[in-house]
C-alpha cells in the first residue's frame, strides 16, 4: 500500500524530472492530448483533413508569436503587430495589380517601416515597449482607415499567387504551402537564436542590458533589428493571412493580438526576456490553434468559450511554470 | 406626442433654409462598413446642399465613451446628430437632452428608445429571415445547415439569430448541425468554415456578412461549393458572378451602411420642419444566383471587397451612386 | 540665520516635492490647458460640460486608478476591463427595478466580491509564479465570459438616486457637477492617502520596486500583491457602477473591456506611473484619464477628423513617453 | 557546571538551492557577551547561514536553539521577535522609497534609529531622501542602525565592513565593543583577517558547507586563520610581486591618458597616464568623485571638459561601445553590472566578442577554445554554470573580469574589484592583474583596500573631492601615507 504510492511519487517525480529536462516533450503531450478531446468531440477532426486545416489556422499565428516571442526575448513586446499585418495584407493586396512580388515586397516594407519605428522608440527614446506600439497601434489604425479613402483605394483582392501561397496545397492536397512558409521561417528563426551572434545578444540583453552595453555592444541595434525583425515576420503573417481569406480588410488579423502573446508564453518564453525559444512557441501555436478547433466543434455560446479558453490558458501557463520552477 | 423640442421650435417662425452642422457619433474605428456608413451619410450631406458642415467623432468604445461624444458634439452646437448607437436604453438621458435642446437627433443601424430620437435601421430580423428563408428553399427543405453567426450578446445578433429561428420553425426537415460565432471577423470566420466543411457533411451555409472568406475555404479545402448566403458585400457579390460556373449558389441580403445616408436625409427633412416618420426601417433585399441582372447592377469592380454594394436607397438618398459614397466628401472638403 | 536655514529647508523641501511629482503637475496642467483651450473653442462653457467631462472620466479615473495601486505594487492587470464588464453585467441584472436601499447593499457586495475575485487572482501569480500579464489575460477571457453568461445581451438597469451619486442627475445628464467631481476626488484621495501614508500601501511600493529586497526587510510580499490586486479589483467594480449609473444599463460586450483596459494601462503611464512598479503617483493618473476620456471630443471641437485624431493621439502618448525616456537620459548623464 | 548555555546554537543546518549544496550541515556556538567571526571563503556557505538565521529561508535540515529556547523562523519578522536583527550582504532597503518611509515599513522607532545612526556622526541625515541617491556606506550604516533599533540580543552583519570607509570600520568596532558588554553578540562575517583579529573573540570557519574549525582567535595569528579556511597554507602576496616601477615600464609609453578631465562639481581636474606594463592604483574616501572618473573613462557618461588621449592621440567616447573598439574595458565595481545573470558562463564568457553588426550572423570560430581558457586560467568553479546568478560572489567576479580575457583589450579599469572577495581569489586576482601587465596591457586599479596596493601596483594615485592630491611609488606607500593624502593631508 505505502510503498504503491510511493512508487507512484517517485513516477511522477521522475515523469516531472524529465518533463522539466525537455519541456518540448510535455507541451506536445499536452498538444496531443487536445488533439484526442477535439477528436472525441468531432471524430473526423482526427483526419489528414483535420491537421491541414489546424497547421493552415496555426501558420499565421505561429509567425506573429515568433515576432513576439523575439521581442519577449529581449523583455519587450509588440502590440502593433497584428496592426502591421493588417497593414502590410492590406498594402500587398491593393497592389496586387503590379504582380505578386511587388505586392509582397510592399506589403514587407509595411512591416519593416513601423518596426523600425517601434525600434528607436524603444531603444533610442527608451518608451515601455508596452505603450509604444499600443500607440503605434493606433497610429497606424488611423492612418490605414484613413487611406482605405484614399491612396489604397480600390480592390483588395489578393494576388493569385498570393493566394496559392497562402491557402494552396501540394503532393496531392495534402501539404500547404503556407505550412513550408511556417517551416522555413522557423528553421531561419531557430538558427538566428541559436547559432548566430545577434540571436545570442537577444538573450544577453534581455537578462541584463547594462552588461551588454558595458561589453561594448550597441544595445538599441540590437533591439531596433528585433523589432524590424518582429515587423517583417507580422508581415508576413499579414500576407500569409490576406491569402487565407482571398481578400482584406482592416480587421484582418485583430483576432491573434493576444493569442500570438499567449503562444509564446505557454512556450516558454519569459515576458521579462532572456529565457525562453522558438521550439516552445511553435508548440504555442498549435495548442491554440487546436483549443479553437475545439470550441469550434463544442457549439456553445461565446461565454461558455471565453472560460475554456481563459481556464485552459491559464492552466497551460501554470503547469509550465510550475515545471520550470521546481527546480 | 411631439417632444418639447417641437414648441421651441415653433416661436423662430420662418423655417432654415439650410446651412446645418451635422455631428457623426460612432465608436468603431477601422470597420469598413461603418467607414462606408461615415461616408455616405457626408455623401448625402453634400448632396442636399443644405449641410455646411460634417462633424465626425469616432473612437473604439462602449456607451461611456459614446456619452461623452455626443455631450461633446451638442457642447459645438450643432444642428443635428447622427449616431450609430452601442446601446438601445443606455443612450436614451443624452439623446433627449440633447432633443430638449433643439437638436435633431437620428440613430442609424441600430435602435434607441428615446423620447422623441428619429431611427433608421435595417430590419435585422428581416435580413435574417430572408437569407434563411431562400436558404432552405434552395435546399429543398431539407439538409444539414450551419450558422454563423456575429458577436455573441450584440442586439443585431440577437435579432438576426431570432430571424434565423423564425424561417427555422418553417423547414421541419433543415437541421443546424453547428452554430458558431464569428465575431464578424474574417479570419476567425474562414477557421470556423474550414474546420467545419473538412470535417463535416454540409448542405448549406448562413451567415451574418462573414461571407467572401467562407466561400474562399471550399476552393482551400477543395470542397464542391454549398449554396450559402451572404450580405451584399462587393467581395461575394464578385464571387456569386464570378463562381457561377463553378457551381456556387448564393444569395446576398442587403444590409446597406447607407442607412447611414437615410438617416442623414430624414435629420435634413426635420430640420425643414417637415416632420418625417420617427421611425424608418428598410427592408433588405435579396440578391440570389439566380438573378445575374441583379448582381450586376449593384456589383461595384472598382470598389474593395468589404464595401457594401447596394448604396442607392429610394426615396432618402440623393448622391450618385458607389462613386459619390466612395469619394467620401463631406461638403467643403 | 536660524530663520534663513527654516527657509532653506522649506524651500529645498519644495524643490523636492516639485522635482518628485513634477510629472504629476505636468500632466495636471496639460488637462488644464486642453480644457481652457477647449472652453474657447466651443460656443459655451458652463455647468453642463464641466459634469460631463468629470463623470465621463470616472470610469477611466477608476480604472486607471486600480491599474496604477496594481502596477506601483509590481504588477499589470490586463483583466480590469473585463472585470468592469463584469461588474457592470451584474450590477445591471441585478439593480434593475430594485429600491435604493438594495442597489446600494448590492454595490457593496460587488465591490467586495470583485476585490476578492481579483485578489484570488493577485494570489494565483504568487503561488504560480506565472508572471501577472499572462495570468491576467486569460482570467480577462474568464471574467468576460462569466459577464456573458450573467447578462446574455445588454439591458438591465438601476435605482435613479444611484445614477444621481455618481453623475448629479436621476437621468444620468445635466446635473449639478458636485457629485460626480466629489466621486472623483473622494476615491482618488482615499487611493493616494492609501498609497502614500499607510504601511501597506508603502508596502505595495517595496514589493513593486524589489520584491526580494522587501521580503529581506521582512514584508509580506504575497499580502501586498494580493491587497494590490484587491484594491485594483474593487476600482474596476467601482468603475463598473459608475458604467451603469452613467448609461443605465448593462453592456457584456468584451471589446469594450479589452478597450477598457488598454486605455488604463496608457492612463497609468501618461499618468507618470512607470511600468516597471515601484514608482510613481496615484494623482497623476487621474488627470490622465480624463484627457484620455476628452481628448476626442476636443480634438474633434478643433475641428481635426476622427481618423486623424486616432493618429494624433497615438503620436501624442508616444512623444510624451519620448520626452519622459529622453528626460531621464539626460537627468542620468548629467547627475 | 554554572557556565551559562550559549546564546545560540545551531546544530547540522543543512540547506541546498536546487542542486547546489550550500551548506552540507554545520555546527556553530555563540555565546553571550562576544563578537563571533564567521569565515570562509567566497561560496562556502557564510550568507546562507545567515539568511537561515534571519528567516529568510527555511533550513532543509537541523535545529536552532536561541537562549534555550528551539526556534522554527518561517519569516524574516519572527527572527526580529526572537531578538535576531540582521545586516545582509545587500543594502535591504527599497530604492524607490525614501529612507523615512524605509523605516516606517520596517517599523522602525525614528528616534531610536537617530541615536544609533548618530554614533557614526550621521545623525543630521536628511529622511526625505530617496535611498537610490544614497552612497553604499551610507546605505550600510542605515540598514545597521536599523538593525540596532531592533534591540537585539544577536546582531548578524554579513561583510558590512566591505563598503565602510576605514574611520566608518572604526567606529563600528567601538560600537560593537560596547554592544558586547551591553549583553549583545554579534556575528561578524568579513573577509579581512585583520578585522577578525582586531575585535573578534572567537571564529567559526566554513568550508564547502560545513563548519571545519572553532578558534578561540586571541591565541593564534592570520596564516593560521587562512590555513583552517582554505585548508591549505597560502602565500599572501600573488606569484609576480610588484616592484618599484622597472625601468621598462619607466620609460614605457602611455598608453592611456587623461588630461584635465572634469565633470560638474564631481571631478574639478584629473590629469594622469598610465604606461604600457603598468597598474596604476587610485585611492580615495568614499565619494570623491572617482566613480564619475570610472563612469568617464569607460564611455558611460561624458566629461564636461578634458580630454582623453589613447598612443598620444586624443579621442571621444559617446558610449561604452566606442571605448571598448579602442580597447578601454571596464570592470564595473558592482558586478551585476557586468553578468548576465540567468545566462551560463559560457554566454557570458563570450559576449564580448560579438560588438558589431557585421559579426550578428555569425559566430567566432574559436570561442569554445577562448572561454575554457579563461575559465582555466581564471579557475572558474563551473558546478553551477548553468546560470551565473548560482555562483558565488568570488566566482562571478572572475566571470566578471574573465569576459574581458575572452576577448582581449590595451587599457583595464578595474574598480574595486576585490571587494567581498575571499582571500585566495584575491591572491589570484593580484596575480592575474600583474600578468596581465606584464603581457603588455595598461591596469587602472580603484581600490578601497589600501593593503592592496603595494602588492599589486607600481604607482598609486590619491584622489580628494575631485582632484588628484598626491602620487607615491607603491611598493613605498603605506596605509598611513595613504590615508593622510586621501584625507587631503598633503
Ligand atoms: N539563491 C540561490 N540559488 C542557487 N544557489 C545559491 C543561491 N544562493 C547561494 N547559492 C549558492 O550557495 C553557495 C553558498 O553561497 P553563499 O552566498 O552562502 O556564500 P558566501 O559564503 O556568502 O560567499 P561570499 O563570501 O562570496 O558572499 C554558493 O555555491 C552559491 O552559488
Ligand atoms: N551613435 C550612432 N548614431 C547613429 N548611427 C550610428 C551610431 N553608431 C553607429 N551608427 C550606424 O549604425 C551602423 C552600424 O554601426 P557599427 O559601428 O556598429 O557597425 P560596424 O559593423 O561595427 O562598423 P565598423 O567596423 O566600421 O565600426 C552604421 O550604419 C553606423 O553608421
Ligand atoms: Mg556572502
Ligand atoms: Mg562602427
Amino acid at each position: 500500500m505505502v510503498d504503491s504510492a510511493a512508487a507512484a511519487t517517485t513516477v511522477r517525480a521522475r515523469l516531472a524530472a524529465k518533463a522539466r529536462a525537455n519541456p518540448s516533450v510535455a507541451l506536445g503531450g499536452v498538444c496531443l492530448l487536445l488533439v484526442l478531446v477535439t477528436g472525441s468531440i468531432e471524430p473526423e477532426y482526427l483526419s489528414l483533413n483535420g491537421a491541414r486545416s489546424s497547421l493552415l489556422q496555426a501558420a499565421p499565428l505561429g509567425i506573429l508569436a515568433g515576432a513576439q516571442t523575439i521581442l519577449m526575448l529581449t523583455g519587450g513586446i509588440d502590440l502593433s503587430v497584428t496592426m502591421i499585418a493588417t497593414g502590410s495584407a492590406y498594402v500587398a493586396a491593393s497592389q496586387s495589380s503590379h504582380g505578386a512580388a511587388v505586392a509582397i515586397l510592399m506589403g514587407v516594407a509595411v512591416g519593416l517601416v513601423v518596426g523600425a519605428a517601434n525600434g528607436i522608440g524603444v531603444a533610442v527614446f527608451r518608451v515601455n515597449p508596452l505603450i509604444m506600439t499600443l500607440a503605434m497601434s493606433g497610429i497606424m489604425l488611423g492612418t490605414f482607415t484613413a487611406w482605405t479613402q484614399t491612396i489604397l483605394r480600390g480592390s483588395t483582392v489578393v494576388a493569385p499567387f498570393i493566394k496559392e501561397l497562402a491557402a494552396g496545397s501540394f503532393l496531392g492536397n495534402r501539404l500547404p504551402y503556407s505550412v513550408v512558409v511556417w517551416a522555413a521561417i522557423s528553421l531561419i528563426l531557430i538558427w538566428l537564436l541559436r547559432r548566430t551572434g545577434w540571436g545570442r545578444l537577444l538573450y544577453a540583453v534581455g537578462d541584463n542590458e547594462t552588461a551588454v552595453r558595458l561589453a561594448g555592444v550597441r544595445t538599441w541595434q540590437v533591439r531596433i533589428a528585433a523589432y524590424i525583425a518582429a515587423g517583417i515576420l507580422g508581415s508576413i503573417a499579414g500576407i500569409l493571412l490576406a491569402g487565407r481569406t482571398g481578400a482584406v480588410d482592416l480587421q484582418l488579423a485583430n483576432a491573434f493580438l493576444l493569442p500570438s502573446v499567449a503562444a509564446a508564453v505557454i512556450g516558454g518564453t519569459s515576458i521579462f526576456g532572456g529565457v525562453g525559444g522558438y521550439t516552445g512557441t511553435i508548440l504555442g501555436a498549435l495548442i491554440l490553434s487546436v483549443l479553437n478547433s475545439m470550441l469550434t466543434f463544442l457549439n456553445v455560446g461565446q461565454d461558455i468559450q471565453q472560460l475554456v479558453y481563459g481556464t485552459i490558458v491559464l492552466a497551460l501557463a501554470w503547469g509550465y511554470a510550475g515545471l520550470a520552477n521546481r527546480e | 406626442a411631439l417632444p418639447m423640442a417641437a414648441e421651441e421650435h415653433t416661436h423662430d417662425e420662418e423655417m432654415p433654409e439650410g446651412g446645418f452642422v451635422i455631428g457623426v457619433s460612432n465608436t468603431l474605428v477601422g470597420n469598413g462598413w461603418r467607414e462606408q456608413m461615415i461616408c455616405a451619410i457626408k455623401a448625402e450631406a453634400t448632396a442636399s446642399g443644405m449641410v455646411d458642415e460634417v462633424i465626425v467623432v469616432n473612437r473604439n468604445g462602449g456607451p461611456t465613451e459614446q456619452i461623452a461624444d455626443l455631450e461633446g458634439l451638442i457642447s459645438q452646437g450643432v444642428d443635428a446628430i447622427i449616431l450609430n448607437p452601442t446601446d438601445r436604453e443606455g443612450l436614451n438621458a443624452v439623446i433627449e437632452a440633447a432633443i430638449a435642446q433643439g437638436i435633431v437627433v437620428v440613430a442609424v443601424d441600430q435602435a434607441v428608445t428615446a423620447e422623441g430620437a428619429y431611427v433608421a435601421t435595417n430590419d435585422q430580423t428581416a435580413y435574417a429571415r430572408l437569407g434563411a428563408e431562400w436558404l432552405f428553399e434552395t435546399l429543398g427543405g431539407s439538409g444539414k445547415v450551419v450558422e454563423m453567426r456575429g458577436i455573441d450578446g450584440v442586439p443585431a445578433d440577437t435579432d438576426r439569430h431570432n430571424g434565423f429561428m423564425e424561417a427555422l420553425a418553417n423547414y421541419p426537415d433543415i437541421e443546424v448541425v453547428a452554430s458558431t460565432f464569428t465575431g464578424w471577423d474574417p479570419s476567425t470566420g474562414a477557421q470556423q468554415a474550414l474546420d467545419l466543411i473538412t470535417t463535416q457533411e454540409i448542405d448549406g451555409i448562413w451567415t451574418s456578412g462573414i461571407d467572401y472568406p467562407v466561400v474562399e475555404q471550399f476552393q482551400v479545402a477543395d470542397k464542391p461549393f454549398v449554396p450559402i448566403v451572404g450580405a451584399d458585400n462587393n467581395g461575394f457579390v464578385a464571387q456569386l458572378l464570378d463562381l457561377a460556373d463553378e457551381g456556387l449558389v448564393g444569395a446576398a441580403v442587403t444590409n446597406p451602411p447607407a442607412i447611414g445616408a437615410v438617416g442623414t436625409s430624414i435629420a435634413i427633412d426635420a430640420l425643414l420642419g417637415n416632420n418625417p416618420p420617427h421611425e424608418t426601417i428598410l427592408t433588405p433585399k435579396v440578391f440570389a444566383t439566380d438573378n445575374t441582372d441583379g448582381l450586376n447592377a449593384i456589383y461595384a469592380p472598382d470598389e474593395q471587397v468589404g464595401w457594401s454594394t447596394y448604396v442607392d436607397i429610394e426615396p432618402f438618398t440623393h448622391y450618385n451612386g458607389s462613386a459619390d459614397v466612395s469619394a467620401c466628401k463631406a461638403p467643403g472638403e | 540665520m536660524n530663520r534663513d536655514s527654516r527657509a532653506t529647508v522649506v524651500f529645498n523641501r519644495t524643490g523636492l516635492i516639485l522635482s518628485r511629482s513634477g510629472w504629476t503637475l505636468g500632466v495636471w496642467l496639460l488637462l488644464l490647458a486642453l480644457l481652457i483651450w477647449y472652453a474657447n473653442l466651443i460656443p459655451r462653457f458652463g455647468e453642463f460640460q464641466i459634469t460631463s467631462i468629470s463623470k465621463n472620466s470616472l470610469p477611466l479615473v477608476y480604472l486607471a486608478l486600480g491599474q496604477a495601486v496594481i502596477v506601483i505594487a509590481g504588477g499589470i492587470d490586463l483583466s480590469l476591463g473585463a472585470l468592469l464588464l463584469l461588474s457592470n453585467a451584474i450590477a445591471a441584472r441585478f439593480m434593475a427595478d430594485q429600491p435604493l436601499g438594495a442597489v446600494v447593499v448590492i454595490a457593496l457586495l460587488l465591490i467586495g466580491l470583485i476585490a476578492c475575485l481579483n485578489g484570488m487572482t493577485g494570489y494565483v501569480i504568487r503561488l504560480s509564479g506565472v508572471p501577472d500579464i499572462v495570468v491576467t489575460l486569460a482570467t480577462s477571457y474568464i471574467w468576460s465570459g462569466l459577464a456573458l453568461w450573467i447578462l446574455p445581451s445588454p439591458g438591465g438597469g438601476t435605482a435613479p438616486e444611484f445614477r444621481w451619486l455618481f453623475t448629479g442627475s436621476e437621468s444620468g445628464i445635466g446635473g449639478t457637477y458636485v457629485l460626480p467631481v466629489l466621486m472623483m476626488i473622494i476615491p482618488a484621495t482615499v487611493v493616494f492617502l492609501l498609497s502614500r501614508r499607510t504601511r501597506l500601501g508603502l508596502s505595495m511600493y517595496a514589493v513593486g520596486s524589489d520584491s526580494n529586497i522587501a521580503s529581506l526587510a521582512g514584508l509580506g510580499v504575497t499580502r501586498a500583491k494580493v491587497a494590490s490586486y484587491a484594491l485594483g479589483g474593487a476600482l474596476a467594480a467601482l468603475a463598473g457602477l459608475a458604467t451603469v449609473a452613467i448609461t443605465g444599463t448593462g453592456d457584456p460586450r468584451f471589446s469594450v473591456g479589452a478597450n477598457a483596459t488598454l486605455n488604463s494601462v496608457a492612463a497609468v503611464v501618461l499618468g507618470g506611473i512607470a511600468l516597471t512598479g515601484g514608482t510613481g503617483l496615484v494623482l497623476g493618473v487621474v488627470a490622465a484619464g480624463m484627457i484620455l476620456i476628452m481628448l476626442n471630443p476636443i480634438l474633434s471641437a478643433m475641428g481635426i477628423n476622427p481618423n486623424n485624431a486616432q493618429i494624433l493621439q497615438g503620436v501624442l502618448i508616444a512623444i510624451v513617453m519620448m520626452i519622459g525616456g529622453l528626460a531621464a537620459l539626460i537627468r542620468e548623464r548629467q547627475t | 557546571m554554572n557556565r551559562p548555555s550559549p546564546l545560540l546554537t545551531i546544530t547540522g543546518v543543512a540547506k541546498a538551492y536546487g542542486s547546489v549544496v550550500a551548506l552540507e550541515a554545520v555546527d556553530m556556538t555563540v555565546r553571550h557577551h562576544e563578537i563571533h567571526a564567521l569565515l570562509g571563503a567566497n561560496g562556502a556557505g557564510k550568507s546562507t547561514l545567515v539568511r537561515i538565521l534571519a528567516g529568510v529561508h527555511p533550513a532543509d535540515r537541523g535545529t536552532l536553539v536561541v537562549a534555550g529556547k528551539t526556534a522554527n523562523f518561517r519569516t524574516p519578522v519572527e527572527a526580529m521577535r526572537g531578538g535576531i536583527a540582521t545586516v545582509f550582504q545587500d543594502p535591504a532597503l527599497i530604492r524607490d522609497l525614501t529612507i523615512a518611509q524605509n523605516l516606517r515599513l520596517s517599523q522602525t522607532n525614528p528616534d531610536t534609529f537617530a541615536q544609533w545612526l548618530d554614533e557614526f556622526d550621521l545623525g543630521s541625515l536628511d529622511r526625505d531622501r530617496m535611498v537610490r541617491n544614497l552612497p553604499l556606506d551610507i546605505l550600510r550604516l542605515v540598514d545597521l542602525a536599523r538593525a540596532l533599533a531592533l534591540n537585539p540580543k544577536i546582531l548578524l552583519l554579513d561583510e558590512i565592513t566591505a563598503a565602510l570607509t576605514a574611520d566608518q570600520a572604526e567606529k563600528l568596532f567601538e560600537l560593537l565593543d560596547r554592544l558586547k558588554s551591553d549583553g549583545c553578540s554579534v556575528v561578524l562575517i568579513t573577509h579581512r583577517l585583520a578585522e577578525v583579529m582586531r575585535i573578534c573573540d572567537t571564529a567559526t570557519i566554513l568550508r564547502d558547507g560545513r563548519n571545519v574549525a572553532e578558534l578561540e582567535v586571541g591565541g593564534i595569528t592570520q596564516q593560521e586563520l587562512v590555513h583552517a579556511m582554505l585548508g591549505s597554507p597560502v602565500d599572501l602576496a600573488p606569484d609576480t610581486p610588484a616592484g618599484i616601477a622597472t625601468p621598462t615600464t619607466a620609460d614605457a609609453e602611455a598608453v592611456f591618458a587623461v588630461e584635465e578631465l572634469a565633470s560638474g562639481e564631481t571631478v574639478r581636474q584629473v590629469s594622469f597616464a598610465v604606461r604600457r606594463g603598468e597598474v596604476l592604483g587610485l585611492v580615495a574616501l568614499e565619494g570623491q568623485g572617482q566613480e564619475r572618473v570610472f563612469d568617464i573613462l569607460c564611455g558611460e557618461r561624458r566629461p564636461s571638459s578634458g580630454r582623453i588621449l589613447i598612443d598620444g592621440s586624443p579621442c571621444r567616447f559617446l558610449s561604452p561601445a566606442d571605448a571598448v573598439r579602442q580597447g578601454v574595458v571596464l570592470i564595473p565595481g558592482d558586478r551585476l553590472q557586468a553578468l548576465l545573470p540567468s545566462l551560463p558562463v559560457y554566454q557570458n564568457l563570450v559576449v564580448t566578442l560579438i560588438t558589431r553588426i557585421r559579426q550578428w550572423l555569425g559566430l567566432p570560430a574559436d570561442e569554445r577554445a577562448r572561454a575554457a581558457n579563461a575559465i582555466d586560467s581564471l579557475s572558474i568553479d563551473t558546478r553551477a554554470a548553468a546560470q551565473v546568478r548560482r555562483l558565488s560572489g568570488g566566482n562571478q567576479q572572475k566571470v566578471a573580469i574573465g569576459r574581458w580575457l575572452v576577448s582581449g583589450f590595451r587599457t583595464l579599469l578595474c574598480f574595486d574589484p576585490t571587494r567581498g572577495i575571499d582571500i585566495q581569489t584575491k591572491g589570484e586576482i593580484y596575480a592575474l592583474l600583474r600578468k596581465l601587465a606584464a603581457d603588455g596591457a595598461a591596469v587602472l586599479l580603484y581600490t578601497s583596500e589600501l593593503a592592496e596596493i603595494p602588492l599589486v601596483c607600481d604607482r598609486v594615485l590619491v584622489m580628494h573631492n575631485g582632484l588628484i592630491v598626491d602620487e607615491q611609488v607603491a611598493a613605498r606607500a603605506t596605509e598611513a601615507s595613504l590615508l593622510t593624502a586621501a584625507h587631503g593631508l598633503v
